[in-house]
């Protein structure tokens, strides 16, 4: 090939130019690899950093916040959470079940390598429509790759959501959350310190497993060449990586590792300089003492290499020996590669000879840092001068209709794939707004809820955005808890496209101005950029984790199926007009897309969430509404509790407007309910009952077994 | 027509359970073992008796439902003809 | 005096401290013991979680029975103290031959992870000694391979011995095709054989009425009421 | 040596894999798919130049680990000799 090396690799020759400006020299081989996929879109963030820099990321609660492995908060007592959030998206489309996962061991280690135990998993799924086969294909594949993986590590996956969308037919979304848990004493940094200090590698054996992958797979588009790409898939061993998970929180639990860092992207390229260049030091690299499964590597696919299941621990001499008999124990392989230098560099030998000598900083502190153009997508003009009907007839029709969506409708055949009970921990699980998950011992329990609106996003990123944040932090107030923490991960199309980059900087906005409505501190995220297939780009898709703490947690805490004849139907939040702008019943029932989404209205958010925290002491059923409006939210109780609902007339059954929640109200506590919500300030009104074995819309009703089947089939008759 | 379908993982992919499968014979003191590698077989019963026709409808299978071409190659053999 | 149970940890388990949490609740001693351990010495029982041993490479069990520790447990099931297998530990139980059958896939060949319902059999098991036959107990399964398979000899053999402990069973108690979550031949849940038994569901994530049941308390305390105090 | 062991599930026990990837190809349009049973295989690299040894030790192994004799039943092929 003509193309010089460097282009090959993806980089410009901007970047190479400055590559040799750093070292004062041209760059040998596994140097320039290292460079090129250290400073590639996936690791660096060159295009989004000068925007995530918006984000508030400080609350006193904060212990570690974004740029690190993982963000961390304190609970209180002596407790912190671990949460992080990874996309796996490109990876997914090549693979689905091996894709997914990965993705789901490459979150985990992120969870661990801050000293915590990985506790539970989300999966927010975004596929295209289920009537095409290849949909249907990758949906199966990766939610059985999920649950090969998590349930086979052993760690739950607790919940996640999910959308179908044309856009995401060619691209679809992958992404992962996870929670960890640990005493405070148990928190690491990856951090290498200490001259002398040894670097070792703990796990799987090095292979020639998605070499390039990160900058390929991660960075680069799909069309017609991603079969050529296809010799990269990585597989995963949930196996080793629960091995890896018991020997690493064994050898924390001992006090035995001074820092540590997982391999993910740039494997070992990237461990060994990012904990050299935390520690403020240098290193020695020896790769002929990489253990591996292919023994003729070359320096540059050893140092490359994403062979999944491997960790990196800093440790003092004097405690090898033990360290090794915790690795020995546990079958975890584990090879001395490096030893902690002072200066700053990264020195690697490979054969004796010398492959590189770089500051180990300049990976990552050097990376490029791009202000991409940005541009008002030239459409929203006329999409937004669109008012969205208020639709007035049909409803029972239109609610079966939205019933029969699978993305309303039951989510079971998913979460039942996936061991969602381990640790004994999960009180209220998928299925409902958010999950619970008490901590033993205590009168703690945290909620996690993840939401994304693709097209809501792309009708106003900004707006979408934040009623991202004020839905997800209302689904977890209706358990009991307080909002908290929050991560995000962006899911984009091509950045270079001004008007891609313009939704970004809006959602970034957006996210921001909620969280601060919300005093909530963004502690982490994931950006991935380029979900476009042959020039389409995806909606804009940021999706969102909450993090809440409930305490004392409510015992029993409030679930959809509690509802019992006789009880009230009450509505909590702000009576605006329907908004059904981006609504479900645009899509599901209209085949539309158009208007301007409401703005949130901070002061009532905020007391509609303390209503919630308040009212889940008091009260059987609270239920956020969202997606397909009260209409779907109160036939989803009625349908859990298998007792009917009867909507008064008049009410905004469709309409998606933000701040409301349902509760369902037995007579002997009205009085309580009401003293609850008084100190809030949130107004509440009586909107219908429960009673009988119908669902009544104001003057049109459908029966509640027909609403029941059609909720409960809408993904197994598709899916078969 | 007894078909037999052979998959097996592409070389380079690496292959956990074989890894393990390895270590557990060693441990039972087969210290002979070396490399081990797992696959997957499909017999089928097809009518028909073109044994070419045959082939190319399996192979077509095998690339749509049977094998994993992004990690797996397979290898068709007629074990009976009709 | 408190009773001393093992809970038996191989690489890849991961209930063990789920069970220790329920053990704990009807007041016993339970502790980890790590696969590679050779004697059970000073415990009165031995418990075999669930999760997935060695990964469930090459199939579900069959690495694990192996390991050092399977020795005792063979000793113990030999002089009738009592052993649990419970969903993996389930499956090691029957590769070590140490329970008939096998597991193997659910029939729609997907993992099931919900509670259903279990109707007691026989009570002759250290498993529900302490339950009365008929009993309908709600309880999670957590499993892809839950399917139970035997010869029909073995199988009738099991059903005349009082072997055959646990069915599934809709929430009424009747035994159908439609209420068997994973196609296990005669709806069989679990099985005993002198002091051994085995089941597929979690009787150690029912056992608080937060986690939406306590009914496996039922079947664990048959299991604590069956230990003799432990020499140690 | 390499040696290939193949491994089936024995008739009586149920194989839900083969019923399902029989329907997924009847599913498919492929008609002519009658019974369909699912193997697995184990590919062992084995020190040793004895053919009858070896063979007799990869008996012991299947016996041992690599089958189960209460559902399946396995057969030995030698691949390729030493
Ligand atoms: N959208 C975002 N919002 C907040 N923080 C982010 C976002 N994207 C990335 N980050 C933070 O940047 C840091 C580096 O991310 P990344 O390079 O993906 O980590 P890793 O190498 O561990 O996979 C992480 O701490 C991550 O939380
Ligand atoms: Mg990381």
């Amino acid at each position: 090939m003509s193309e010089p090396l460097h282009r090959q690799l993806g980089m410009t020759d901007d970047e190479y130019d400055h590559v040799v400006e750093i070292l004062e020299r041209e760059p040998l081989d596994a140097e320039l690899a290292m460079y090129s996929v250290m400073w590639s879109e996936h690791c660096s963030y060159k295009s989004s950093r000068v925007h995530l820099r918006r984000f508030p990321s400080d609350a006193p609660w904060v212990v570690v916040g974004p740029g690190e492995n993982a963000g961390v908060v304190d609970l209180g007592d002596g407790w912190l959470a671990a949460l992080r959030i990874e996309s796996h998206n490109h990876p997914s489309f090549v693979e689905p079940y091996q894709g997914a996962a990965t993705g789901v061991g490459g979150i985990l280690r992120d969870i661990l390598t801050m000293g915590a135990r990985p506790i539970a998993v989300w999966d927010p799924l975004r596929f295209g429509s289920l009537d095409d086969a290849h949909n249907r294909y990758l949906f199966d594949g990766v939610v059985k790759g999920i649950a090969g993986y998590g349930n086979a590590v052993g760690v739950p996956t607790v919940g996640g959501e999910i959308e179908f969308d044309d856009c995401y037919a060619g691209n679809p979304l992958v992404n992962v959350m996870c929670l960890g848990l640990m005493k405070r004493e148990q928190l690491v940094l990856s951090a290498a310190t200490g001259e002398d200090n040894l670097a070792v590698l703990l796990g799987n054996a090095t292979g020639r497993d998605g070499i390039g992958g990160a900058s390929i797979l991660a960075s680069a588009s799909f069309d017609e060449e991603s079969g050529a790409k296809r010799p990269s898939v990585q597989v995963g061993d949930p196996f080793e990586e629960k091995k890896l998970i018991e020997a690493c929180l064994e050898l924390f639990a001992r006090g035995l590792v001074v820092g540590i860092q997982d391999l993910g992207a740039a494997g070992i390229a990237c461990a060994t300089s990012e904990t050299a260049a935390n520690g403020g030091m240098g290193m020695n690299v020896d790769l002929d003492a990489v253990h591996l499964r292919e023994h003729d590597m070359t320096a540059p696919e050893m140092l490359m290499s994403e062979s999944q299941e491997r960790m990196l621990a800093i440790v003092r001499p004097a405690d090898l020996k033990a360290v090794l008999g915790v690795a020995d124990r546990w079958d975890v392989s584990a090879s001395i590669i490096g030893t902690v230098v002072p200066g700053g560099d990264l020195t690697i030998h490979h054969r004796g000879e010398l492959v590189a000598e770089i500051p180990a900083a300049s990976l990552s502190e050097d990376a490029p840092l791009y202000r991409r153009p940005l541009e008002r997508p030239a459409d929203l003009d006329a999409l937004w001068s669109e008012t969205p009907a208020v639709p007035t007839d049909d409803a029972a029709a239109s609610l079966l209709r939205l019933l029969d969506d699978p993305a309303i409708g039951d989510r079971s055949w998913i979460s039942e794939q996936y061991d969602h009970m381990l640790f004994l921990n999960t009180i209220v699980e998928p299925g409902h707004d958010a999950s619970l998950l008490r901590i033993k011992g205590t009168q703690k329990a945290l909620a996690v809820s993840t939401d994304g609106n693709g097209r809501r996003c792309r009708l106003d990123p900004r707006r979408g955005a934040a009623l991202l944040v004020w839905e997800a932090a209302l689904n977890v107030a209706v358990t009991g808890a307080r909002p908290i923490a929050v991560v995000d991960n962006l899911n984009f199309g091509n950045p270079e496209k001004p008007e891609i980059m313009w939704q970004f900087s809006e959602t970034v906005d957006g996210m921001s101005d909620a969280c601060r409505d919300l005093g909530l501190p963004v502690v982490g995220g994931n950006v991935s950029f380029y979900n476009e297939t042959d020039g389409i780009d995806i909606h804009p898709t940021p999706v969102v984790g909450v993090l809440g703490l409930a305490e004392p947690y409510p015992d029993p805490p409030p679930r959809l199926d509690r509802a019992e004849a006789g009880m009230a139907l009450w509505l909590v939040g702000p009576e605006g007009d329907p908004d059904l702008a981006g609504s479900a019943h645009q899509r599901v029932v209209e085949a539309r897309l158009e208007g301007r989404p409401a703005a949130p209205d901070p002061g009532a958010g905020r007391s509609v969430i303390e209503a919630a925290v308040v009212l889940a002491d008091v009260c059987p059923v609270l239920h956020d509404v969202s997606i397909g409006g009260i209409a779907v939210a109160a036939a989803e109780v009625a349908i859990r509790s298998g007792v009917g609902v009867q909507i008064d007339p008049g009410v905004d059954l469709f309409g998606e407007g933000p701040h409301r929640f349902l509760v369902a109200v037995p007579a002997d506590l009205a009085h309580d309910a009401i003293t609850a919500l008084g100190a809030s300030g949130a107004t509440h009104r009586v909107i219908g009952r429960f009673a009988g074995d119908e669902i009544v819309l104001g003057t049109e009703v459908v029966s509640l077994e027909e609403a029941a089947n059609t909720w409960r089939e809408a993904i197994p008759r598709r899916m078969g | 027509m007894k078909v037999r379908v052979e998959i097996t993982r592409r070389a380079s992919i690496s292959d956990p359970e074989g890894t393990t499968v390895a270590r557990g014979l060693r441990d039972l003191g087969y210290d002979e073992v070396g490399e081990v590698h797992m696959g997957r077989t499909i017999h089928l019963d097809i009518a028909g008796d073109d044994p070419d026709a045959v082939m190319d409808r399996v192979d077509e299978m095998c690339r749509r439902l049977l094998a994993n071409p992004v990690i797996e190659d397979y290898v068709i053999t007629v074990e009976e003809p009709a | 005096m408190t009773q001393r149970v093992a809970v038996v940890v191989f690489p890849g388990t991961n209930c063990e401290h789920d069970v220790v949490h329920a053990l704990d609740l009807l007041g016993v001693d339970a502790r980890l013991v790590f696969h590679k351990e050779t004697s059970l010495d000073g415990f009165a029982g031995v418990v075999l979680p669930g999760g997935f041993a060695h990964g469930d490479y090459l199939r579900t069990g069959a690495i694990a029975r192996f390991s050092p520790i399977m020795t005792e447990v063979a000793r113990f099931a030999e002089i009738g103290r009592p052993v649990l297998g419970i969903c993996n530990g389930f499956q090691i139980l029957c590769e070590a031959g140490l329970l008939p059958g096998a597991l193997v896939e659910n029939r729609d060949l997907r993992f099931v992870c919900r509670p259903i319902h279990l109707r007691v059999e026989s009570t002759g098991s250290v498993l529900t000694g302490s339950a009365a036959v008929g009993d309908v107990l709600e309880i999670p399964l957590n499993s892809y391979e839950g399917n139970y398979v035997a010869d029909t000899d073995v199988l009738d053999e099991l059903e005349r011995t009082g072997g055959v402990v646990l069915r599934y069973c809709d929430p009424g108690g009747d035994v159908s095709d439609a209420a068997n979550p994973n196609g296990a031949a005669r709806s069989i849940a679990g099985v005993a054989r002198g002091s051994v038994a085995g089941l597929m569901p979690h009787p150690e994530r029912a056992v608080e009425a937060i986690l939406g049941s306590a009914d496996g308390l039922s079947l664990l305390r048959s299991f604590v009421d069956s230990l003799t105090p432990s020499r140690v």
